[in-house]
């Protein structure tokens, strides 16, 4: 399962940006908590890249054979064996950015406000709907694969 | 109005509405209705015994019959019955009649005192026929002709009203309950192979006796129970074919609708039927191919004359009787046999009441007609009249 | 009957290979080390106290129980007997195997240098060198590491963070000169100078003084270095000492072929040990990467299960980050030789520095410098030989990524996976 | 450069303690009403640059952001308005003529509030049309005045027949004043729900051919993507005479809107303006028009209605006529009210008449003269919700057309900006960076939702009225009654006042 964008629907708005963000901050449902009351703006997993008039949301893809879980150092990516999602366990991550170096997506972000951690797209675990999904204005992102992930070897 | 040709356009008329047509009413009733197939007659006892069964479906305010065969002395003669409201009137329209057709006969409907009517108009008849050159003058059919004048007499000449206008058939009707109007105009005394019989439940009072049923055009009869939601969308379709709706009752429209569809443009009485009680478009979507179409056109061309609302009619003419409910069935009505005798009527009771022990009683869909044809008549067009246009 | 010599990154892609295919034949893992399988890189953050001996865990502690493999940690495998197909434990016990991999890793190059044999002198490879190392390593004491290599640089961030003095003594004319440029390699040794780290680069130490401890160094120059610490890391070696007298043929590490089996059937051998297949180059040689070593194991284990699988090959890479400052390299970063051009932005005075080698219109190596996001993007172009042709000038842009890339193929990877091959 | 008399019209108003400097409404606004100071790290506002869209409001996530009027005042003068005063200050500074976008937006009475409609109590049942069927299926086209049976098969076939599920269509618009994604919204919805929309002057986009059947194709003065592939794909033929928003005048669309794919549907050449003439130049009278009709009919094999579409002006009923006897199938009025891209300030406001006038006057004139039944009237023009479409079928209506409502749907904030090209909803615009913003999906699904609600409503009134099928509330008059009108309106109406 991974979430995939349509681009020819991006707007480009960057909510699912804002929304990932707050979603994965310490007020999941307050936005504006979210981005006030942290030193820093909470870092999002969705990366839009724009280059007008194209744009585009990316999240990871959530890969079968997933390279970055193959290539972490601390053995702190791993597929969640129930969701098929690959995360990352943060506090077993040490931000070396191998993943970084080895995700033929870009699709994992260095997460440096704390920690050092490599945060990327956790499917919003438990949730009915990922946030950049149930935010997205204009259908531009839907969930997709139910099971399987893309290859990314 | 009259135009230069002295021929009367009602159409062009600008309505000078007063009795009746002035209020549009809202109404409640009974119906019944009988035939013999074989065409022969009955007495008027029948009927009125029927209709008296269901006297709690009236208040009193409307009453009336069709009979059919009742002037075998005059086949071919227009039976003319009409009201005036004073011997002017019966004069101003006398002489209508007089420079229009050829009157046979003339003189007031023979009736009774009966306790429970009052304020009775002059009720006259006339037995007269189309006078030839006046035919050529209008350049119109007989039938037509026929029609134009009713129309006339009815929009235009004050005091009068023609309440009745086939051959060999006759309305009867006043204010009043119906048994007590049957009484009033001694119906025990005609023979007829039809009869239909309304008792009206008016909400308000009218007071005048043109407005009880049945409506007749020619020897189309209507008695009806029902309010007619679509009133405004039929009338006003039925105005562009020339139909002056002045009464404003709703049984009013259902007679021109079946005097258009059926007398001038010859469609089978099924047609007419499916034109004014239509199968519901899911309905027609299951049909078979021929079918479909056939509906199809006929809610597209016809779609201004689907009657909606709740009602129940009996359309009485010279070749049979013909009942309907709207599609939904939303008013009663029941039909029963015996022998050559086809009955139908708002309630069961009203039959049995004078046929204790039918062979079949039915409660008919809505929509589906029941149809009670003389044996020697096709269950199809009233025939229209031969064309006596004379070209000079 | 799998047995497995080793407890790092290959031993473990092994094992979860194995049960990916089989979840019943015996697996039976030797160590020479008595700890739970832990990431060798983790030392270093260890020693600067970023994490616990207990976080170093590469996978959770029941996972060998949860995957059925028996375990003889601290027994030290001496060698193999391929006629009897068993593994003979130092301490004489014989392990039989049906397939078994060979995942010892690397061992540290010790050069030739007297003295080093002294008390405070360390290599910097495994839990025990630093666990070794921590308990000396006291804030204000002297340290000079030998090389200035990944290891070697991760070892001087991590005393510096510890309050030591550290020098660093390198023989080539660079810092991290396996890794990266010259241009490159300015910017980081300016950035780790300003943490206090002193260079002595053209140079190395050629003696260690001092009686049973150590008082300090000689260095080829002849300067004299006092110090009450020396690391050495110069590099690591394969650690083929199992493979000696059996047959399995060794270059400078064990040479496999494609499914990692050596020249012996049935006996595969992964990770820093062996020599796998370098796509860039096009020539077999050692890798010494944990993310190679983890999909060599895998490759193995699934060919010992009985599955055909093929390693595809690997290529450098390495992500490194010195106090705070990443560095991500792959492939051939300084080319030599015809045929290759060099796209270059540098920006040193924010420490940003991206480069690119191209070869045939293919990403052939690049060395990204601070600002590293979205490297992998890069990595899988390499990996997969894409014609970068057309999309060229985005390669350098610090917001490289799929938005650059032509529609058709951006579609292709981001819908249907990049299909790289490695 | 002298002294600009410009002051905002609107005023943004940003709350600070909400806002989180996400920056969505400044990648959102195409006017550039919003931007990020990277030095202060904070988004600022240009009121004078705010058009009220409200994309920016609706965008929000931490509902930071609100429109407002822009508070300036003159002094008060009920004549010389604030509006006339910048209008003589804009032309005063450019010498040109006022342009707007969407319909008449003037305080005239709205005939529709001034009607009230009718419903059963006792003496008929209403219908509860969750029970029982309810049919608004409407046939758009040429009726014979009788249909002849032989043989239980009709004689002769039905002419060529529009047949709607509710008797509501999309208003012609065309490719190029709103976007290919706005177009590909209406058709989907109009597949989705069983009636048609229409292509306006601007040809058929090669991807809306597969829904040929729902299309109207039209044929206006500029002949913009008129070729016989063209009429042979859509379902029915519609003549663009005038429209209510701009009667009497021509259409422009500017070369900056001619993109590549406007190019190859209008069939003009790339980044040249669409210019439509005032008149069709072969139609100087009522026998012009025959011969059109006639020849789309020829071209056509007489297989699909042909419409002709007028803006309702002041004889509007003999001109209805005329059309009527010229042999068109189904008669379009558009009422002044009706929207559109582009047009001249006073035109939109100050011409034409009130869309009821002209149905309940057509209506009446095809009736006395017996030929109503040749033609359907479909009306247009600020048909805002269900209840204006029952009282538009109550005076004689076969079916109504919308427009801005269908674009409402879609999105549109009504900012009246469409001739801007800057649609921040994506509708009226052919920017690339701003027709993505509507998804035909989402689009599709909405303007169909807005014809299934409506759909629902009308089904209720009528059942309320004791109706079960919509053509028995067609021309029925004697279902509205009227509320604050004149005899003289309620004549015109053919209405009784409430209370008659």
């Amino acid at each position: 399962m991974r979430v995939t964008a349509r681009e020819e629907y991006c707007a480009g708005c960057r909510l699912c940006e804002v929304y990932c963000a707050v979603s994965h901050s310490p007020y999941p449902a307050d936005p504006v908590k979210a981005f006030r009351k942290s030193p820093h703006p909470p870092i999002s997993r969705v990366l839009v890249e724009e280059q007008r008039p194209v744009s585009f949301a990316l999240q990871c893809r959530h890969c079968t054979e997933a390279i970055c879980v193959k290539a972490c150092i601390t053995g702190a990516m791993y597929r969640d064996p129930v969701t098929g999602a690959v995360r990352n366990q943060e506090e077993r991550c040490v931000g070396c950015w191998t993943c970084i170096l080895v995700c033929p997506f870009g699709a994992i972000r260095r997460d440096e406000q704390g920690k050092k951690v490599a945060a990327k797209c956790d499917l919003c675990a438990g949730a009915v709907e990922p946030a950049c999904v149930k935010h997205c204005p204009n259908g531009a992102l839907v969930v997709e694969g139910k099971g399987g992930g893309l290859k990314c070897m | 109005m009259v135009g230069n040709d002295g021929w009367a356009r009602p159409w062009e008329l600008q309505g000078n509405h007063r009795r009746e047509g002035s209020k549009r009413i809202p109404s409640g009733c009974a119906i019944a209705g009988m035939i013999n197939r074989k065409g022969r007659t009955m007495s008027g006892v029948d009927a009125i015994q029927s209709i008296a069964l269901m006297h709690d479906r009236s208040n009193g305010l409307g009453g009336g019959f069709a009979a059919y065969g009742i002037y075998p002395e005059f086949p071919e003669h227009y039976a003319f019955h009409l009201f005036f409201d004073d011997h002017k009137a019966r004069e101003q329209t006398e002489s209508f009649l007089n420079q229009h057709f050829n009157i046979e006969l003339g003189g007031p409907i023979p009736t009774r005192k009966v306790v429970g009517i009052s304020g009775a108009p002059l009720i006259w008849r006339y037995f007269a026929k189309p006078k030839l050159e006046q035919l050529r003058v209008a350049e119109m059919k007989e039938d037509d002709f026929v029609v134009n004048m009713v129309m006339f007499i009815n929009e235009r000449l004050d005091g009068a009203y023609v309440f009745s206008s086939g051959k060999n058939m006759g309305a009867f009707k006043g204010v009043g309950y119906p048994e007590d109007i049957g009484e009033f105009y001694r119906l025990d005394e005609y023979r007829g192979y039809i009869w239909t019989a309304h008792g009206r439940f008016p909400t308000n009072t009218p007071g005048w006796w043109g407005g009880a049923h049945p409506f007749t055009l020619l020897d189309l009869s209507v008695v009806h129970n029902g309010e007619i939601s679509s009133y405004g969308a039929n009338r006003r379709f039925l105005e562009m074919f020339g139909y002056r709706c002045t009464l404003q009752t709703d049984t009013e429209v259902m007679t021109y609708i079946f005097d258009l569809l059926l007398r001038r443009q010859g469609l089978p009485l099924e047609t007419a039927v499916k034109a004014v009680a239509a199968p519901f478009w899911s309905t027609i979507a299951r049909m078979p191919q021929a079918q479909r179409e056939v509906l199809t056109a006929i809610r597209t061309v016809y779609s201004s004359l689907l009657v909606n609302g709740p009602f129940s009619i009996v359309l009485g003419s010279s070749q049979g009787i013909m009942a309907l409910n709207d599609r939904v069935k939303l008013r009663p009505l029941v039909a029963a046999t015996k022998g050559d005798l086809l009955y139908v009527a708002s309630e069961e009771s009203a039959i049995r009441e004078i046929c204790p022990k039918p062979e079949r009683v039915w409660s008919p869909r809505g929509g589906e007609p029941v149809i009670g044809m003389l044996e020697d008549a096709m269950p199809k067009a009233v025939p229209a009249p031969p064309v006596t246009v004379c070209h000079l | 009957m799998y047995v497995i010599i080793g407890n790092s990154a290959a031993a473990v892609g092994a094992v979860e290979a194995i049960r990916r295919v089989d979840d019943r034949g015996p697996i039976t893992l030797i160590a020479a080390e008595p700890y739970h399988t832990y990431s060798r890189p983790l030392i270093s953050y260890y020693l600067a106290g970023k994490v616990t001996e207990e976080q170093m865990a590469y996978r959770p502690r029941d996972f060998y129980i949860q995957n059925g493999v028996k375990t003889l940690l601290g027994r030290k495998a001496e060698a193999v007997d391929t006629r009897a197909r068993r593994v003979v434990l130092a301490d004489g016990e014989g392990v039989a195997y049906q397939k078994l991999l060979i995942a010892t890793g690397g061992r540290p190059f010790v050069p030739p240098v007297q003295g080093l044999d002294k008390a405070g002198v360390f290599t910097f490879t495994t839990m025990d060198d630093v666990k070794a190392m921590a308990k000396e390593a006291t804030p204000g004491a002297r340290a000079v590491v030998i090389g200035a290599g990944l290891i070697g640089l991760k070892a001087a961030e991590a005393l510096i963070r510890k309050g030591l003095q550290v020098t660093v003594v390198e023989l080539a004319n660079r810092v991290l000169s396996a890794i990266l440029d010259q241009e490159g390699a300015a910017i980081v040794q300016a950035h780790l100078e300003k943490q206090g780290i002193c260079f002595l680069l053209n140079n190395t130490v050629t003696q260690v003084t001092g009686e049973e401890r150590i008082k300090g160094v000689l260095l080829q120059d002849g300067q004299e270095l006092a110090c009450d610490l020396l690391v050495v890391a110069i590099g690591v070696v394969p650690n083929t000492a199992v493979a000696t007298g059996t047959g399995i043929r060794v270059n400078r590490g064990i040479l496999v072929d494609d499914t990692l089996c050596t020249s012996e059937a049935d006996i595969y051998a992964a990770g820093d040990v062996s020599e796998g297949y370098d796509m860039v180059h096009g020539t077999w040689r050692v890798l010494p990467l944990l993310p190679n070593a983890y999909r060599q194991g895998e490759v193995a284990g699934l060919n010992m299960a009985g599955q055909v699988a093929k390693f595809a090959g690997g290529f450098a890479m390495n992500a490194i980050g010195l106090f705070g400052l990443p560095i991500l390299t792959a492939g051939l970063a300084w080319p030599e030789g015809e045929g290759y051009r060099v796209l270059v932005r540098a920006d040193e005075e924010r420490q940003n520095y991206r480069k690119v080698v191209l070869k045939d219109d293919r990403v052939v190596g690049f060395i990204l410098i601070n600002q590293v996001d979205r490297a992998g993007i890069l990595t899988s172009l390499i990996a997969a030989k894409t014609d970068v042709c057309g999309f060229e000038e985005g390669l350098l842009e610090p917001g490289f990524g799929y938005v650059h890339i032509p529609v058709e193929l951006r579609h292709q990877r981001l819908l249907q996976g990049v299909g790289t091959g490695w | 450069m002298s002294l600009s008399m410009a002051t905002p019209a609107f005023l943004i108003e940003r709350n600070l303690d909400r806002c989180i400097h996400c920056q969505v409404c400044v990648r959102q606004c195409a006017n550039e009403a919003h931007g990020y100071d990277h030095e202060e790290q904070r988004v600022y506002s240009d009121d004078m640059r705010c058009v009220n869209c409200h994309r920016c409001v609706v965008l929000c996530p931490t509902r930071a952001l609100s429109v407002r009027q822009f508070p300036l005042e003159f002094r008060a003068n009920a004549n010389w308005t604030a509006e006339v005063i910048h209008n003589i200050y804009l032309q005063a500074a450019t010498g040109g003529i006022l342009l707007t976008g969407m319909g008449n937006d003037r305080p005239y009475p709205i005939y529709w509030d001034h009607m009230l409609i009718n419903a059963s109590q006792v003496t008929n049942p209403s219908i509860d049309p969750l029970r029982e069927p309810m049919e608004l299926k409407t046939f758009l086209g040429r009726k014979p005045e009788k249909i002849v049976i032989e043989n239980g098969r009709l004689k002769e076939a039905l002419p060529p027949q529009l047949e709607l599920e509710l008797p509501v269509m999309f208003s012609a618009m065309s490719f190029g004043s709103i976007s290919l994604n706005a177009m590909k919204s209406l058709a989907l919805a109009a597949e989705a729900e069983g009636t048609y929309y229409n292509t306006g002057e601007g040809g058929l986009h090669k991807d809306l051919y597969p829904l040929g059947h729902r299309t109207i194709v039209q044929v206006a003065s500029g002949r913009f993507g008129v070729h016989p592939d063209y009429l042979a794909a859509g379902a029915a033929i519609e003549i663009k005479i005038g429209q209510g928003a701009k009667p009497g005048i021509g259409g422009h669309l500017p070369g900056e809107k001619v993109g590549r794919e406007v190019s190859e549907t209008r069939m003009i050449p790339e980044g040249t303006d669409a210019l439509s003439p005032a008149p069709h130049h072969d139609i100087y009278s009522i026998e012009d028009l025959r011969q059109l009709i006639y020849s789309l009919k020829e071209a056509t094999n007489y297989s699909k209605p042909v419409s002709v579409k007028i803006a309702a002006v002041h004889n509007v009923a003999a001109i209805a006529s005329g059309i009527a006897r010229a042999g068109a199938d189904i008669i379009a009025i558009d009422g002044y009210r009706g929207g559109t891209g582009a047009t001249p300030l006073r035109t939109r406001d100050h011409v034409g008449i009130p869309i009821e006038f002209a149905l309940a006057a057509v209506d009446s004139r095809l009736r006395d003269e017996g030929i109503r039944n040749q033609v359907s009237l479909v009306v247009a023009g600020s048909i805002r919700h269900s209840a204006d479409i029952v009282k538009a079928v109550a005076l004689g209506a076969d079916a109504v057309y919308i427009g801005s409502a269908a674009l409402i749907a879609l999105g549109c904030h009504m900012c009246q900006k469409c001739y801007t090209g800057k649609c921040n909803w994506g509708i009226a615009t052919q920017d690339p960076n701003l027709t993505k913003r509507l998804n035909p999906e989402i689009g599709a699904k909405r303007a169909a939702n807005l014809l299934k609600a409506w759909k629902h409503e009308i089904k209720e009134m009528l059942g309320g009225m004791g109706i079960n099928a919509l053509e028995s509330l067609r021309g029925n008059r004697l279902m509205l009654r009227g509320i604050g009108l004149t005899d003289r309106e309620l004549n015109i109406l053919g209405i009784k006042a409430a209370g008659e």
